[in-house]
């Protein structure tokens, strides 16, 4: 296979920018961000520190873009980035970083360093550095379709039980609609029932939907992995079908990374901006209860608190509707202090929930101890999130701490309480 | 007490206790012991005048005024009745090839014993034709004078340092006395002019004890060069409390606070006119209300502006606008070098696919 | 070289040097920093109330919630020796001096009773910051050289200017020079060094308030 | 502008609240002590050059007071009026040496039985013969 240590410094001498170079010129190794990782909140291990999980693409920045960098270089004063160093940055790239932006939150210089990570991803990706789990996930989703090799068929299969558990119709292809409805591997086999309150919801708002059987699925390894081109082949089938459909909006489902994939990422990996808007979930719930349309037969009563997904909420920007929209389901709902655009990650983003080595796997038991926390300092017995990759992550945690809460998918929760 | 000048000078009508109490003044300012006042008058009493050569070079007859227009000019011309001052252009009755004359005489007859008195500094360029006597530069006359001379002492700051005709650009290149003499004892007595009891003490110490006074590193006296105005100055107590004022004419001003702000260079000058004072006790400029010059240190023309705080930068926008265009250029240059190769690296894309992710 | 001539070069050429280096390295590090360039962002904008590049740069001025529990001696000791600094340096009448005579503006200042009581604070404070650098497993972890270097940059200018007004070991005279002179190095060192924060950190906190308020997010 | 409006006025040297005694004078007591033990044990004279110690005015003033007037003031008319006083402790003089312009040039405590400039120097008593000579002759 092709790839090598030179495409990766090509890769990372091609995304360096302004904002980068800035990033690295103004970092006080204060050590604040650490604070911000649940990876070395956790664990204590200083090498978790977000700024140091960086430093090969500062290490090229300067040797690269400064002036000084390059006199240093030139008398051999600096040692270039070697595919060994790349190797132990691996599981600081990819294992302990979960894209999940709290570091950029709280850097007192103002580095946005998830974007450093991001942009340091498409070195390591090319440059051979990519953890197998998420390379075969990538591998899939380009190869055929999804990060777990769902085709189509499959799918199909998954929306007429849908139809029949609710009775409604569930349009495909369908030019015109109104929305064109994307999903995630996730949810089709771990969590049907959200296309069967999806399905509920749209009826019962009169909104026209649709399925496409070429672009169905909303995740996108690519960007998890880091590589653009990959990402862009990815997101253009979704880009491809919903303008064949001539829908008006794209409804990303709750998965966090595909919301970032298709909302953030994919016009500028397409390179032109949407004919189309994309919308995630909440948004249209959140809409649809302001306009009276999501009332409820009745509430839970179980005392509950929020996981707020860190791509949909801190890194997409849906700050506002979750909140409104579990107080509309829930009777006894408990914001925790850390929460919206400041909570704490589930430890599986990024793609790292798809790397499946003991130590990456350990890694994320320990950095699951923080949600744990959240939970028994809140005293509560379930859990609500919106983000098909959190819910397994979290089911793992607490299969792992062999916890007894209850872990629920807002949609369906909202879906199941619907009034009829 | 006796001797040749005690007559002499009871000759002018100078008693022998006017020369004792001058003696004992002498020796407290030099920082003598009090007893040192009277073995200062023995000695003196019975000294052979010993002959003395002024050469005035690049310099403006300050010095030469310091000292002849001194406030009692009785006593500080006592100190020159004890020697012969056998040239100085100023003062000599001679002139023209005359003078020269005397000059060449008293160097010939005093080969290796004279001492040799030096005020103004002594220009290099253009062969050190900026300043010449009798057709010959000052440096030809210094090297030739110096070379029989027992000790030279540098008075003034032009001497001493270089003073005003080095200051920047320094035009004529001139030095100072020590630039040039290498082989002889120096002492310089600096000052725009020099306190001219400095000038007579000097001279006493020599007359007395046959030897030069201790120096400091910068070759003056240590009992007139030894502590800062700023230390013996009687406005210290309002810099310790930072009393200071603003202008010359506000209310610290009137009030006599320091004058540190107003440029006084009094805590970098070592000199002893806080103490001496000018004028016959009168006063000295920090008392008159003006901040000291610094004019006894080296380089005190270019030290800054002389109502500049020492504090404040002499002139710190030199380079200001020649480095801001070089800082911009390098910037632009390595800001083309770094679109260039990012260019590149952008035009040498080559689209990943799946089997680029493995090695 | 003798007392004097040692000031009157730190306060003449050795000033002159310092300045033009600061001034060169400035413009050249802001230039070769800032024209990397970034590309436009495609996607539909989102905004929100209190989400723009602006926005940040004045918010990550305070800490983020629940950040000073976690980190009192970065954001308490940072706070000290950051505000100290900037009231010696800002407020002392010196300095003051020193920036009529640069810029020709001036105004009023503080007692140097106060000032000099603010040097030990900051001192103080650095010397708490330099004990959490060496106590601390992650900022012990991300030390280098560099790190210890900047930090004596930063404190000799302090600790010399104190020394210097309370007539400290040495002459006055010296202690001035030095003083200078730890200034004029604090000058040079600084657009080479992680001191350049001072400049940048503008740039990288609009960048990252921009970023995610074009997604209408308030960071 | 008349000469009155140039705000010009004379200002006191030492700082106002400052009592001006920096402590340095009841040291030189004990000095006196020794000196003035020696003269008698020795007949040795010795002096303590004031001009040339940190002393205030202040200072000046307790020292003078603390010692006292004596019996004798001999002034000397030499370039300058000079003071020598005998002070309350008999033996340790004041001597005050001013120039033309009344201003101080040295000061001295000097420690003897008189004053060597008091005393007439052979010399100067053998010109005083001449002198009586001279008279006497012309008589």
């Amino acid at each position: 296979m092709s790839a090598s240590l030179e495409k990766g410094i090509h890769a990372l001498k091609e995304v360096i920018d302004a904002p980068i170079a800035s990033y690295f010129e103004s970092c006080v190794h204060c050590g604040l961000c650490a604070e911000a990782c649940l990876f070395h909140t956790e664990t204590g291990d200083p090498k978790y520190t977000p700024i140091h999980k960086v430093e090969p693409l500062r290490r090229v920045y300067e040797r690269e873009y400064t002036l000084l960098g390059r006199l240093k270089k030139m008398i051999g004063l600096s040692k270039p980035v070697t595919d060994a160093e790349l190797d132990e940055w691996q599981e600081l790239v990819y294992d302990s970083c979960t894209l999940c932006g709290r570091c950029s939150l709280v850097c007192p210089v103002g580095n946005d360093i998830v974007y450093m990570v991001r942009k340091l991803r498409e070195g390591m990706a090319v440059s051979g550095h990519a953890p197998a789990g998420i390379r075969s996930a990538t591998k899939n989703t380009v190869e055929s379709g999804g990060p777990m090799g769902l085709k189509w068929p499959a799918v199909a299969n998954v929306l007429r039980k849908a139809e029949e558990s609710t009775g409604l119709r569930i349009p495909v292809d369908q030019e015109g609609a109104e929305y064109m409805v994307l999903l995630s591997s996730m949810e089709i086999v771990n969590y049907p029932e959200y296309i069967d309150a999806l399905a509920k919801i749209f009826h019962k708002a009169g909104i026209s939907f649709t399925l496409s059987s070429e672009a169905y699925e909303a995740t996108n390894a690519g960007i998890q992995i880091g590589s653009s081109d990959l990402a862009k082949v990815i997101v253009s089938r979704i880009v491809d079908a919903a303008e064949k459909l001539k829908v008006k909006n794209v409804l990303s489902p709750e998965c966090g990374h595909a919301y970032m994939a298709i909302r953030w990422e994919g016009p500028n990996l397409v390179g032109r901006p949407f004919k189309f808007n994309v919308v995630h979930v909440l948004e249209l719930l959140d809409d649809l209860r302001l306009k009276g349309v999501l009332t409820m037969r009745d509430k839970l009563k179980d005392p509950l608190i929020l996981h707020d997904p860190c791509q949909i909420v801190r890194r997409g920007g849906v700050l506002q509707a979750p909140e409104p929209l579990i107080r509309q389901v829930a009777e006894n709902y408990i914001p925790i202090a850390d929460k919206q655009k400041l909570n704490w990650c589930c430890g599986g983003g990024g793609g790292a929930s798809a790397i499946h080595t003991e130590a990456a796997e350990a890694l994320r038991a320990t950095a699951f101890r923080i949600k744990k926390r959240q939970i028994e300092e809140a005293g509560v017995g379930t859990m609500v999130t919106f983000c098909a990759n959190c819910r397994i992550t979290i089911e793992e945690g607490f299969d792992h701490y062999e916890m007894n809460t209850k872990l629920l998918g807002l949609t369906e929760l909202l879906a199941a309480h619907l009034e009829a | 007490m006796q001797g040749p000048l005690i007559d002499t000078l009871a000759r002018q009508g100078v008693t022998r206790r006017t020369f004792l109490k001058y003696c004992a003044t002498l020796a407290s300012m030099m920082a003598l012991p009090p007893a040192a006042g009277r073995a200062m008058a023995e000695a003196m009493a019975a000294v052979r005048r010993p002959s003395v050569i002024w050469l005035p070079f690049q310099e403006c007859t300050g010095c030469t005024e310091s000292i002849t227009r001194s406030h009692s000019p009785t006593i500080e011309g006592m100190i020159f009745d004890m020697i012969s001052l056998d040239y100085q252009e100023t003062l000599m009755a001679a002139a023209g090839h005359q003078a020269e004359e005397a000059r060449q005489n008293a160097m010939k007859a005093n080969a290796g014993k004279y001492l040799l008195i030096v005020d103004g500094s002594i220009p290099l360029g253009q062969n050190g034709a900026y300043s010449c006597i009798g057709g010959r530069s000052n440096v030809d006359i210094l090297k030739e004078a110096a070379g029989g001379a027992a000790a030279v002492i540098a008075v003034g700051t032009c001497a001493s340092y270089g003073g005003i005709p080095k200051a920047n650009p320094n035009p004529t290149g001139a030095v100072p006395v020590s630039d040039i003499v290498k082989d002889k004892p120096i002492v310089n007595i600096p000052g725009c002019p020099p306190i001219p009891v400095v000038m007579t003490g000097v001279l006493a110490h020599y007359l007395t004890f046959g030897s030069l006074p201790e120096l400091d590193d910068k070759g003056r006296p240590k009992s007139f060069f030894g502590e800062t105005i700023h230390d013996r100055c009687y406005r210290r107590p309002f810099y310790d409390q930072g009393k200071f004022a603003k202008t010359f004419d506000d209310e610290g001003a009137r009030r006599g606070w320091c004058l540190f702000e107003l440029g006084c260079k009094g805590p970098v000058t070592h000199n002893a006119c806080a103490t001496v004072k000018w004028n016959g006790g009168t006063s000295w400029p920090v008392e008159s209300g003006h901040g000291c010059l610094g004019c006894s240190e080296p380089d005190f023309w270019d030290g800054g502006g002389f109502y500049k705080a020492l504090s404040a930068p002499a002139d710190p926008l030199k380079f200001a606008a020649a480095a801001s265009v070089v800082g911009a250029a390098v910037g632009v240059g390595v800001s083309f070098a770094n679109r260039a190769k990012k260019n590149k690296a952008k035009a040498t894309h080559e689209t990943i696919t799946v089997a680029d992710l493995e090695k | 070289m003798t007392d004097l001539q040692f000031l009157t070069w730190t306060r003449g050429p050795g000033l002159d040097l310092a300045v033009a280096v600061f001034l060169l390295g400035v413009l050249w590090r802001l230039i070769e920093i800032y024209t990397l360039g970034r590309k436009k962002d495609l996607a539909a904008p989102r905004h929100a109330p209190g989400a723009s590049g602006l926005h940040t740069v004045f918010r990550r001025s305070l800490p983020p919630p629940g950040m000073l529990k976690r980190s009192p001696v970065s954001y308490i000791g940072g706070y000290v020796f950051h505000i100290g600094l900037a009231i010696i340096v800002f407020l002392g009448a010196p300095h003051v001096l020193l920036i009529k005579n640069l810029v020709g503006v001036s105004w009023p200042t503080l007692p140097s009773q106060f000032i000099g009581l603010t040097a030990v604070v900051t001192m103080a404070a650095m010397v708490l910051m330099l004990a959490d650098r060496i106590n601390k497993p992650v900022k012990r972890f991300l030390s280098t050289f560099e790190d210890w270097f900047t930090w004596a940059v930063t404190f000799l200018p302090v600790l010399t200017g104190w020394m210097a007004t309370q007539h400290l070991l040495l002459p006055y005279t010296q202690m001035l020079a030095l003083h200078i002179l730890s200034a004029e190095i604090l000058l040079v060192v600084l657009p080479f060094s992680k001191l350049f924060h001072g400049f940048t950190l503008f740039g990288s906190r609009w960048y990252n308030g921009r970023v995610n308020a074009h997604k209408g997010v308030p960071v | 502008m008349s000469l009155d409006a140039i705000p010009i006025q004379v200002v006191h040297t030492t700082p106002p609240g400052e009592p001006g005694l920096t402590g340095n004078a009841p040291p030189l007591l004990r000095e006196l002590l020794e000196q003035v033990e020696r003269l008698l044990e020795t007949g040795v004279p010795s002096a303590i050059d004031l001009s040339a110690l940190p002393l205030t005015p202040a200072d000046m003033d307790w020292l003078r007071n603390a010692l006292g007037p004596g019996e004798i003031d001999v002034t000397l008319d030499a370039n300058g009026e000079s003071t020598l006083s005998e002070t309350g402790c008999p033996g340790v003089w004041w001597i005050t040496h001013r120039n033309e312009q009344g201003a101080v040039t040295s000061q001295f405590l000097e420690v003897t039985f008189v004053p060597e400039l008091v005393k007439a120097h052979p010399q100067d008593v053998a010109m005083g013969r001449e002198t009586l000579e001279r008279l006497l002759a012309d008589l």
